[in-house]
């Protein structure tokens, strides 16, 4: 019916049909409203256009009752349209258990994924039906923002913080991956495909992909090459602290207070060592900032994950 | 009957007067909105990196930051005289304290000149692409402390030589200006210059006075 | 001429707190020495305004505009603090 | 004006030749400069707007280099925006008819007021001089880190020019402020103030406020790309986020410089065709309020998915929410006031009728975006640029245009033609419609915004926006050609052409140069519009005090 013109995006997610529900019932809601406020003044217009013999006698022209009525009533929508949106929201915040997770870099003008198992690729991301995906995003330049239209999900890539999205393609196929958010001259290039296929072809997908490291593996790799290991070894000289089991714990820090070693922890200690000490250290440790880059940096912090294995699926998606 | 105004928009003095106080009053209150958006800035720096802004705030000089706070309160003081002189019609001594003001003020920009000699020279000025070498514990920081300091500073600096620049304009003009619009001139000068003197009174603390 | 001998106690005032906070900040008081240091900067305000700028003897406008000011400005680091 | 001799005794007989029109400090004469120069900037920024739509009826990038579109969508952003639409109504309608509303004869500082057009000339130059340079490519966001350490083009001077013209709003808004608060006629109440200064009000009020914070925010990037001093620089620690914050604490209350005076000019204009009173008078007098005031407390929801946290998240929500409220408590007053009317439709009616229908529209698309999820998916797609477009030029041009049809009697003593003027609004609605209806559905199937090229199967809808583009260019242009012809050619106009009520209309047309022969005083609330069965004379100038 609709000529091959598009007047929806796919359904291609677990919350797109939700999101869409909202969507939906917003628009009924516009339209119910407009055509009401358009028929009243129209009916107005016409009844009482100068020369026409309608009644105009009486009434002053204010009516404290309809201010209170329409105030109260348009106070209630919005506050339903409220709660209805931010509980939609909020699950951003709440990915389901077991995870896989994806790491996502934005860099002028491409986006560049490493699966877990260090299958790299450019431009294209292949996910599993069905499966929870994290895609924990990073930039290495400018703000970006990874879009899906089909999966109804977006979210900005932020120099100097690492952001995530998670969503579970529901519908295999391919779909537009988009950098929304203004980032150069070729923004409007930077993009590809998401391409959505079974859990089986995944997997097989994945084994065909070039033999390359794992994440982690590559994470340790560098955890000796930049001298880490020098310190953070049992054997090490250096008293500094044992990082297995390190991610989702708790940590003392010097200044008495207590933070959950989350991303942000991780990257902060690898890059600013000197802002939070773990109590009982002496502050020795120097900062990477402009030694480690963006993708090694994600592939640190999939190391450092790696050590502890139960707390890495439960991952806390956004801050 | 508009004689002793103005502007034609005015009917009496005394509602002018009562306009431009106003006036200046939301000028003020727009330039306030100006440097707290910086002062919001430097605070959400601080809370992050804390002791790499005490250590950075060590390096600047104190003996020198509290000479020009008290140059400026001085000078403010001066203003207030001059004020009150001209209110009284006594235009002698309100010149004169016109002129130690605007004195005072050139002085301390005379010392901040002196404190952004001494910085650049120990690589403490991350500007224009001066080398910068801090060898605190976290440099990279540290930096950002000193960047902050001279945008800050710099945009007080900048606010102060308009005020040098409008007393002097006002001292030159002296001579062939009447004697309502005198008292008019120097009450609204005075509260820009008073508002310069309180964005430097929360500076001083904010900058120079983290931890010593 | 009560008015100057009011003024120059108000300086010497100013000069007073100046020393205050110079001397305070070299006492070891944790994260106290910040909040001295601001409150001390906001008593050398409070007198410039009322008794150099005549805040509070010009009528009620002027304390409007401050008043709408410190508002706005409360918004201004209230919100965005909340939002980091 | 004109050339032909007019009456010595109005304010533009006062004074012929540059001098006499560059030097005045007659507010009318200023509004006047301002309007001539907004006028160029709405049509260059019009251009720009054009080539952009004909870039985009393809979905390759043919026409002109991405480089190049990304100039023009920057360009043309930062010049609606900040070198028209924010000036618009206030620079011109506002500042010629405040102290006539008000019953005074100039703005509090006369001086202060020509000083902010020189302002406002210095800041187009940089600006312009940036255009001719080669452009900016930051969009008129100015995100950092990319317009400080990535965009290539002439940030600075264009960050520098919004950030003189800035100035000029800044001391327009002082002006206004004192003015309403100083001068208004004897009897003239808070509450019998026309809605239109009522709204100045509060537009000066968000002016006066938030363009300080885009000034330093400004500063911040031009001490970075002028003098290195790195403060939004990621690898100094300098967070990009909290550029956002700054220039949206701005930017969002900013939008309601951009709508304010569309609705006061809107609500002078129904109940004059209606020639009845402004339902519910106090309560849309303090809904201009309430949006100033709430309007700051929103900004975060431009950063739903920037990564600031998610329960700021939800409170921005939230907050966006309750700012909706005024403004729908204006549209049903503004829908209620036609009631038990006599309506005629005059151009300026049609565009106020227009402006209601479009504005309402924007708004409800606001609610869209407000709602957290939707906006998860529409944020930085088409969606919001039909929504603002729907509000800024559906609805502040809109009102502009009703504001300059309505007061044109009164700014230049003449007659504009009534039939062009029906032709060119309906053209208008009809063109503007076809422009940015189909940008909803564009923004909805996920076409992001500030994209040079597309996948092919959005076209369609592009093609319909660009077609409807060419059509509102028709509707824009026509004005410009009758009413420059009326300036000089057209009948002669009465003091009150309309039967309005209020004291700008007590003057003759145009006003003498201090605008009233007799200052007036006011004893009778406003829009005291004569109802049936209510017999009095309604606008019978007051010549009690000497
Ligand atoms: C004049 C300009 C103007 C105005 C008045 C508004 C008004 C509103 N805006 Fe808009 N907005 C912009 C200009 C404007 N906006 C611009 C320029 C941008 C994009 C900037 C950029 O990124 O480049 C933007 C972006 C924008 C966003 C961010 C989108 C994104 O980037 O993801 C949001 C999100 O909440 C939003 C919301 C709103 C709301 C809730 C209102 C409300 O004030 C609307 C209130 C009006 C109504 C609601 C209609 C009337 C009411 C009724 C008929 C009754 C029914 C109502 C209820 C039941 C509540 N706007
Ligand atoms: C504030 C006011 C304002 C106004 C009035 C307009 C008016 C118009 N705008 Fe604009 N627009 C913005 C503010 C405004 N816009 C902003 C803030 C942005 C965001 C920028 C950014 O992303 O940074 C934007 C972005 C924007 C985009 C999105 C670009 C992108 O994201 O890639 C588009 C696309 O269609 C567009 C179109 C139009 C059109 C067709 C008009 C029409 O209404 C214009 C009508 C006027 C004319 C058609 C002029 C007619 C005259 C002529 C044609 C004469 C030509 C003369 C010569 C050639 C000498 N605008
Ligand atoms: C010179 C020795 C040294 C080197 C080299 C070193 N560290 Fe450390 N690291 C320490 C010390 C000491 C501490 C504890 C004090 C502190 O919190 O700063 C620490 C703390 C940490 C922490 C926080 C752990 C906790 O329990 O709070 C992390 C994570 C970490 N380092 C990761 C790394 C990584 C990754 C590298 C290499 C890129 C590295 N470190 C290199 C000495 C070192
Ligand atoms: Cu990356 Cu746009
Ligand atoms: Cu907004």
């Amino acid at each position: 019916m609709s000529f091959g013109i598009p007047f929806t995006p796919p359904e291609a997610s677990s919350i797109a049909g939700s999101v869409d529900m909202l969507f939906y019932t917003l628009l009924a809601f516009t339209a119910a409203l407009g055509i009401f406020l358009a028929s009243l003044v129209v009916f107005y217009a016409i009844k009482y256009r100068a020369g026409s013999k309608a009644e105009r006698t009486g009434e002053r022209a204010r009516s404290l009752p309809l201010e209170v009525a329409w105030t109260v009533a348009s106070l209630l929508i919005a506050f339903v349209i409220f709660g209805w949106g931010a509980a939609l929201f909020l699950r951003r915040e709440h990915p389901p258990l077991d995870a896989l997770e994806i790491a996502g870099l934005g860099k002028q003008w491409m986006w560049e994924f490493r699966h877990p198992g260090g299958q790299r690729e450019i431009n294209e991301l292949h996910v599993p039906v069905g499966k929870t995906v994290i895609v924990s995003l990073a930039s290495q330049d400018v703000i970006h923002s990874f879009f899906v239209p089909a999966f109804r999900v977006k979210q900005d890539a932020v120099p100097g913080r690492t952001t995530h999205v998670w969503f579970i393609a529901d519908e295999p196929g391919r779909y537009h991956l988009f950098c929304a958010q203004y980032c150069g001259t070729q923004h409007s290039e930077m993009g590809g495909w998401v391409t959505a296929m079974p859990p089986e072809d995944y997997a097989a997908w994945l084994g065909n992909q070039g033999k390359g490291d794992t994440l982690a593996a590559d994470g340790e790799k560098l955890f000796r090459a930049l001298g880490c290991s020098g310190c953070h070894e049992k054997s090490s000289k250096v008293r500094a602290p044992d990082l297995a089991g390190i991610f989702g714990r708790p940590v003392a820090l010097e200044n008495q207070q207590t933070v959950v070693a989350d991303e942000r922890y991780l990257r902060d200690s690898i890059l600013e060592p000197k802002k939070e000490i773990a109590a009982g250290y002496d502050p020795v440790m120097p900062s990477f900032d402009g030694i480690v880059d963006e993708g090694e940096m994600q592939m640190l912090l999939a190391y450092l994950k790696s050590l502890s294995p139960r707390a890495a699926t439960r991952n806390e998606a956004t801050q | 009957m508009r004689s002793s105004t103005e502007s034609v928009a005015f009917d009496t003095k005394a509602r002018e007067k009562a306009a431009d106080t106003f006036g200046m009053w939301v000028f003020i209150g727009s330039e306030a909105m100006l440097f707290g958006a910086i002062l919001l800035v430097f605070l959400i720096a601080r809370i992050s990196y804390g002791t790499a802004f005490a250590a950075a705030s060590q390096r600047l000089s104190l003996p020198l930051g509290t000479l020009n706070t008290a140059v400026l309160l001085t000078s403010s003081f001066a203003m207030v005289l001059a004020h009150t002189f001209t209110a009284s019609r006594r235009w002698r001594p309100a010149v004169w304290a016109l002129i130690c003001t605007s004195l005072l003020g050139i002085v301390f920009l005379f010392v901040k000149a002196v404190e952004y000699g001494r910085e650049f020279k120990e690589g403490l000025a991350p500007v224009l692409g001066a080398p910068f070498s801090f060898t605190g514990p976290d440099p990279t920081h540290a930096e950002f402390f000193f960047a902050l300091y001279f945008a800050m500073t710099s945009l007080h600096a900048l606010h102060l030589i308009c005020g040098v620049a409008v007393i002097a304009g006002m001292l030159l003009l002296w001579p062939g200006t009447t004697e309502a619009s005198r008292t008019h001139r120097v009450q609204a000068i005075g509260l820009y210059w008073h508002f310069v003197d309180i964005v430097w009174v929360f500076l001083f603390p904010v900058l120079y006075l983290i931890n010593r | 001429m009560s008015h100057i001998r009011k003024l120059i106690v108000a300086y010497l005032g100013l000069l007073a707190l100046l020393a205050l906070t110079v001397g305070s900040s070299f006492l070891d008081l944790g994260g106290l020495n910040s909040a001295l240091n601001l409150a001390i900067a906001a008593a050398k305000a409070a007198i410039i305004a009322t008794l150099f700028m005549h805040l509070t003897s010009e009528g009620i406008l002027p304390r409007l505009a401050v008043a709408a000011t410190g508002l706005w400005l409360a918004v201004l680091f209230g919100l965005t603090l909340i939002g980091q | 004006m004109s050339t032909e001799a007019l009456r010595p005794s109005s304010y533009l007989g006062e004074g012929a030749g540059p001098a006499a029109w560059l030097l005045t400090t007659d507010h009318k004469r200023v509004a006047w400069l301002y309007l001539m120069s907004l006028t160029a900037f709405f049509f260059l920024g019009g251009a720009f707007a054009v080539l952009m739509r004909v870039e985009l009826a393809t979905p390759a990038g043919d026409l002109v280099s991405d480089d190049t579109y990304n100039r023009l969508f920057s360009l043309h952003g930062i010049i609606m925006v900040w070198f028209f639409l924010v000036p618009s109504i206030p620079a011109t309608l506002g500042n010629f008819l405040l102290p006539l509303m008000i019953g005074a004869r100039d703005l509090a500082f006369p001086r202060l007021n020509l000083a902010s057009w020189y302002v406002f000339i210095l800041g187009s130059a940089f600006a312009l001089a940036s255009v001719l340079a080669g452009g900016v490519d930051t969009g008129w966001t100015f995100y950092t880190p990319l317009s400080t350490l990535y965009a290539n083009g002439f940030v600075s001077m264009a960050a520098l020019g919004v950030f003189i013209v800035g100035f000029s709003t800044i001391m327009t808004g002082i002006n206004f402020i004192v003015t309403i608060h100083t001068l208004r006629a004897p009897g003239l109440t808070w509450f019998r103030l026309p809605i239109f200064v009522w709204t100045m009000y509060a537009t000066a009020l968000v002016m006066v406020l938030a363009t300080p914070v885009l000034a330093a925010s400004l500063i911040l990037i031009v001490l970075e790309r002028v003098f290195g001093i790195g403060i939004f620089n990621p690898a100094l620690g300098g967070d990009p986020l909290l550029f956002q914050h700054l220039f949206w604490f701005y930017s969002h209350p900013a939008v309601y410089i951009m709508i304010l005076p569309g609705m006061g000019v809107v609500s002078e204009v129904l109940p004059c065709f209606s020639r009845r009173p402004l339902f519910g008078y106090k309560a849309v007098a303090l809904s201009s309020m309430a949006i100033a005031v709430f309007g700051f407390l929103v900004w975060g929801h431009h950063m739903f998915v920037s990564g600031q946290s998610a329960y700021a998240g939800v409170l921005f929500s939230f907050l966006s929410f309750c700012v909706a409220i005024p403004s729908a408590i204006k549209v049903f007053n503004w829908s209620l006031t036609l009631r038990k009317g006599e309506i005629t439709f005059e151009t300026p009616m049609l565009y106020a009728l227009f402006f209601l229908a479009l504005f309402t529209f924007g708004g409800l698309a606001g609610l869209f975006l407000a709602a957290l999820a939707i906006d998860v998916h529409v944020h930085d797609t088409y969606f919001v640029v039909a929504h603002f477009h729907y509000i800024m030029v559906g609805g502040m041009v809109t009102a502009y245009m009703a504001g300059l049809h309505f007061w044109w009697p009164k700014l230049t003593g003449r007659m504009y033609s009534e039939t062009w003027g029906r032709i060119a609004a309906t053209v208008t609605f009809l063109g503007f419609n076809l422009t940015f209806f189909p940008q909803f559905v564009l923004g909805f199937i996920g076409m992001p915004r500030r994209y040079h090229t597309y996948p092919p199967e959005f076209q369609f809808w592009h093609v319909l926006s660009s077609a409807g583009a060419v059509v509102l260019a028709f509707g824009y242009l026509m004005p410009l050609f009758y009413l420059g012809w009326s300036m000089f050619r057209g009948p002669r106009a009465p003091a009150n052409p309309w039967g309005a009520t209020g004291l700008e209309w007590q003057t003759a047309s145009p006003p003498p140069p201090h605008n009233f022969d007799t200052m007036p005083s006011v004893s009778r609330p406003a829009y005291d519009y004569a109802m049936k069965g209510l017999q009095h004379e309604t606008f019978s100038p007051h010549k009690d005090e000497a």
